[in-house]
């Protein structure tokens, strides 16, 4: 009998930033078997959010995850908006658009930088982060704040963007495009990237459907969903089509995704010349919200689902949130069986960019 | 007051209409768990073409439910955590976490039951 | 001895733990290695191996399963060594304060020497944070901050 | 005492020196450069010693004490692989001593129970299958040029080596590669950072005084095979040294524009291209 070893990848390890706990049985190199450990990073936070009243919930919900902070708000704030039956200002969609955008933008650059890292591709990380600063800058010139933007309320946004503020964040997000367009070929063309994801981990369109894949990994598999299609906020008023590609490998996923960054470049273009005048957000005083609703959302890893139940007064009676990467853990488990460990960082938990805060709350 | 439309079904029932919509070609979104007034409410959300479909499962105090995992290989997750948080009882799982998928044995075992008393509660 | 001190500052080496966090302080540590803020001139290293670091930086708080993995970590690091709070949820647990399943801050499970505040705490702050510890490395000539 | 002892002594004595001063400066410009390729400012020329002497003032964490064996067998062949390179000893001799030291580093890999450095171990003896060949067609082909098999007889020789084993000394680059531990090359162990799935490979179990010896061990490896390179330009040291200038940022320049690769991709690159073109070559000589 060949030898078998138990390998515990994570929760603490270097090419992963989160908690995750693989155990992986190795027969030589390969997965014969994977099983997540959970709860390293659960907190409690749906038992929270009953405890505190609607309102306050928008900063809770926002601390669930800091890479998607705003898509949380975002899917929240809509929730009880059509709990109280209130329609947010025009201007308030476009902004909120231009700002699940950006969060967009920041996700994808984050997920390109930490999968060249684990590939062992240093320059290309380095490089992706500095465009992922540009995206930050301007996150932080219209929110004020870097990771959680703490831009969405109840009604609204926070604070608008000003005419100016706003062609100014269109040249910046030029300057970056332009950088992206040279570090883009380097990721899809380039010799080794492509040998070591080509291939590898494939979910079939068929097994994506059956094991409930979401966002980038459902499109790469041929699955033409996008939950940005359903309309929400500004997305009704704007062109743009899902991005599919078919092969469903590790690296038909990179491509969906690079993209993605484009088309995002293009929505923000899109909002910011559309973009309405009037007021950003609307007074929500003596409104409770009653019932209860299922509101969903594309945030950059897949379809963000919030199902609200409300009774007329100001605390909540359940809020339950299904993640994206809570629905893309069956196909990690179906990448990683008979994978080379070599391959496990790299190309199969990477490709489905993980969130661990978002699965465990 | 605004309700979710969503179809009531017994346990009973749960399995064969699990089945038909698989058949169909339904994704399965998540599965909610939450209090109600006298045990626990168990609501199943379904996906197809953008569109959702709910099932809703009353469920009285300690009652067993079964898994759908055989059918839908996504609840894994969703069946494990409501064990963990709610003390649902699911039986036949391919995966169990014997109720520990997210807290150990130092934390309270089923945080998100009914407070003093009701279900799940030692 | 002198020498040590003096190497000691110059070449702080860190594993990074990311505990019951929202990964926003996590992001912007990895964002503090990279070009804009490039922590590599001041000779810090993310390690990612306990066994070879001279600084913990934690990001997040205890909760009741990652407690064990976080003391494993800190006993690993072979002294002098130091411990860096890393945002609000590591330094006292902040928004999660008094979830079911939080212990609290990561000074609840292992001694910290630096408590970096923010939600998330920003890169500048991040590399401040790690250079206060590796001057208290320096300053503890060898017995080793946070030791028991 | 015989005047050749006295020299050879000063020669040892000057390699060590030289060696530590020279490898330590290296590492530290090898990491400089790198950071200005990815647009950084990076950490100052001398880090690599301050790296060196705070481990070394670290506290002693040793999983058991063979460790410390393997690693001090590592360094010893590794600087005697260079001391006798320099004294121009017998190169085949001389590589079976570099061997010995890439050997004591699985040992010390295998000696502790982590699965990580244990995996690594595996691929670090992938790794010496698929450079050591190409380091022994090496050295064939330089005997088969110069007629002997000691590195003392290069110097003498008429022609630069590059002339005559051009395609050798291509095959070399790759070998060079393996060892200096560059991406895409670097399978079994992480040259700077441990961004990787065996986190730092076989130097994960290592801590503290360990892990200094085996960073300066991997110096003298350094400067032995580049010196060993600058063999195909002796006796003219000015174009050798262009030669390993450019070698080496050619080395670091690959590793930067390339992710990290699999072992089984590693050894058919290494025995495919490495041993084809070397042995192409040193066929076309024999014949």
């Amino acid at each position: 009998m060949r030898q078998r070893t138990v390998i515990p990848f994570g929760p603490q390890h270097p090419v992963f930033p989160e908690p995750l706990q693989l155990k992986l049985h190795l027969e030589e190199e390969r997965v014969i078997e994977a099983i997540p450990v959970l709860g390293y990073v659960h907190r409690g936070l749906e038992k929270l959010a009953e405890q505190k009243d609607f309102v306050q919930n928008v900063f809770l919900i926002e601390r669930l995850c800091g890479i998607c902070s705003f898509m949380h708000a975002l899917c929240y704030c809509q929730g009880i908006e059509s709990l109280i039956g209130l329609q947010v200002p025009d201007r308030a969609r476009f902004l909120r658009t231009i700002w699940a955008e950006l969060a967009r933008l920041h996700s994808h650059h984050l997920w390109l930088g930490l999968l060249a890292d684990a590939l062992g591709f240093e320059s290309l990380f380095m490089q992706v982060f500095r465009n992922r600063e540009i995206i930050m800058d301007v996150i932080e010139a219209t929110t004020g704040g870097r990771m959680i933007f703490c831009s969405c309320l109840i009604g609204g946004v926070r604070r608008d963007i000003p005419n100016d503020l706003l062609k100014e964040t269109i040249a910046r997000l030029d300057q970056a495009e332009k950088l992206l367009d040279q570090i883009a070929p380097v990721i899809l063309a380039e010799y080794t990237v492509k040998e070591r994801t080509a291939n590898l981990g494939i979910v079939t369109k068929e097994q994506a459907r059956k094991l409930g894949a979401v966002g980038p990994v459902a499109r790469a598999s041929g699955i033409a969903m996008d939950m940005r299609t359903l309309g929400y906020a500004a997305y009704g008023d704007l062109d743009f089509a899902p991005i599919v590609e078919e092969a469903g490998d590790c690296y038909a996923r990179i491509v969906v995704r690079v993209k993605e960054m484009y088309q995002s470049f293009d929505l923000i273009k899109q909002a910011a010349k559309r973009m309405p005048k009037g007021e950003h957000a609307l007074p929500i005083k003596r409104l409770l919200p009653d019932g209860e609703t299922v509101v969903r959302v594309e945030q950059p890893r897949g379809e963000l689902m919030y199902y609200i139940r409300a009774n007329g007064s100001k605390k909540l009676e359940r809020v339950r949130v299904r993640t994206p990467t809570y629905a893309n853990i069956p196909p990690l488990l179906h990448m990683l069986t008979g994978a080379q460990l070599a391959n496990v960082a790299a190309v199969a938990v990477l490709s489905i960019d993980p969130c661990i805060s978002c699965v465990e709350r | 007051m605004r309700e979710l439309e969503a179809i009531e079904i017994g346990v009973d029932q749960l399995l064969g209409e699990a089945h038909l919509l698989a058949q169909d070609g339904w994704r399965l979104v998540t599965i909610t768990c939450a209090r109600s007034e006298d045990g626990c409410e168990v609501i199943y959300h379904f996906d197809k073409d953008l569109k959702l479909k709910h099932l809703r499962l009353q469920l009285a105090l300690e009652q067993e439910v079964p898994s759908i995992m055989p059918i839908f290989f996504p609840a894994y997750l969703a069946e494990n955590e409501a064990m963990n948080l709610y003390g649902l009882r699911v039986t036949g799982l391919n995966i169990d976490y014997g109720g520990r998928l997210f807290t150990t044995a130092e934390a309270p075992r089923h945080p998100m039951a009914r407070p003093a008393g009701a279900r799940g509660e030692e | 001895m002198g020498v040590y001190r003096w190497a000691r500052q110059r070449s702080p080496w860190i594993v990074h733990f990311n505990a019951a966090s929202c990964n926003g302080c996590a992001i912007e540590f990895f964002t503090a290695m990279t070009p804009i803020y490039d922590t590599e001139r001041f000779g810090i290293i993310n390690t990612g191996n306990p066994k070879h670091a001279d600084i913990l930086v934690m990001t997040g708080g205890a909760n009741h399963r990652n407690a064990r993995v976080i003391k494993n970590i800190f006993w690993q690091m072979p002294a002098p060594k130091a411990v860096v709070a890393v945002g609000v949820c590591a330094c006292s647990a902040g928004i999660f304060h008094d979830c079911y399943n939080m212990l609290g801050g990561v000074d609840k499970v292992i001694p910290v020497d630096v408590y970096v505040p923010g939600c998330a705490a920003r890169p500048e702050a991040i590399i401040e944070g790690i250079l206060r510890a590796a001057e208290l490395l320096a300053e503890s000539g060898g017995e080793g901050v946070g030791g028991d | 005492m015989n005047p050749l002892f006295w020299s050879w002594s000063a020669v040892t004595i000057a390699t060590v020196l030289g060696g530590f001063l020279l490898g330590g400066f290296l590492t530290g410009i090898d990491r400089k450069l790198t950071a200005r390729m990815q647009n950084r400012v990076g950490p100052p020329i001398v880090q690599p010693f301050f790296d060196v002497i705070k481990l070394w003032g670290k506290e002693r964490v040793m999983v058991n004490p063979m460790q410390l064996l393997y690693a001090n067998t590592y360094l010893f062949f590794s600087v005697a692989s260079l001391v006798l390179l320099i004294l121009g000893w017998d190169l085949l001799m001389i590589l079976f001593i570099s061997a010995f030291a890439s050997v004591a580093l699985v040992l010390g890999g295998y000696s502790v129970e982590s699965p990580y450095a244990r995996i690594a171990s595996q691929r670090e003896i992938i790794q010496i299958a698929a450079a050591e060949p190409v380091l022994v067609l090496a050295m064939v082909g330089m005997f088969l040029v110069t007629g002997d098999f000691t590195a003392a007889a290069i110097p003498e020789h008429p022609r630069p080596l590059l002339v005559d084993l051009p395609l050798v000394f291509v095959a070399l680059l790759i070998a060079i590669g393996i060892k200096l531990r560059k991406s895409p090359f670097d399978v079994s162990t992480s040259a700077h950072h441990a961004h990787q799935e065996l986190v730092r490979g076989i130097y994960t179990e290592f801590a503290g005084p360990t892990l200094a010896v085996l960073e300066v061990g991997h110096w003298f490896e350094m400067i032995f095979f580049l010196v060993f390179l600058g063999l195909f330009w002796a006796p003219d040291w000015r174009i050798a040294g262009l030669l390993l200038t450019s070698t080496f940022i050619l080395e670091l320049l690959v590793d930067n524009i390339s992710a990290r690769y699999t072992w089984s991709w590693l050894l058919k690159v290494a025995w495919v291209g490495g041993m084809g073109l070397a042995a192409v070559n040193v066929a076309w000589l024999y014949l």
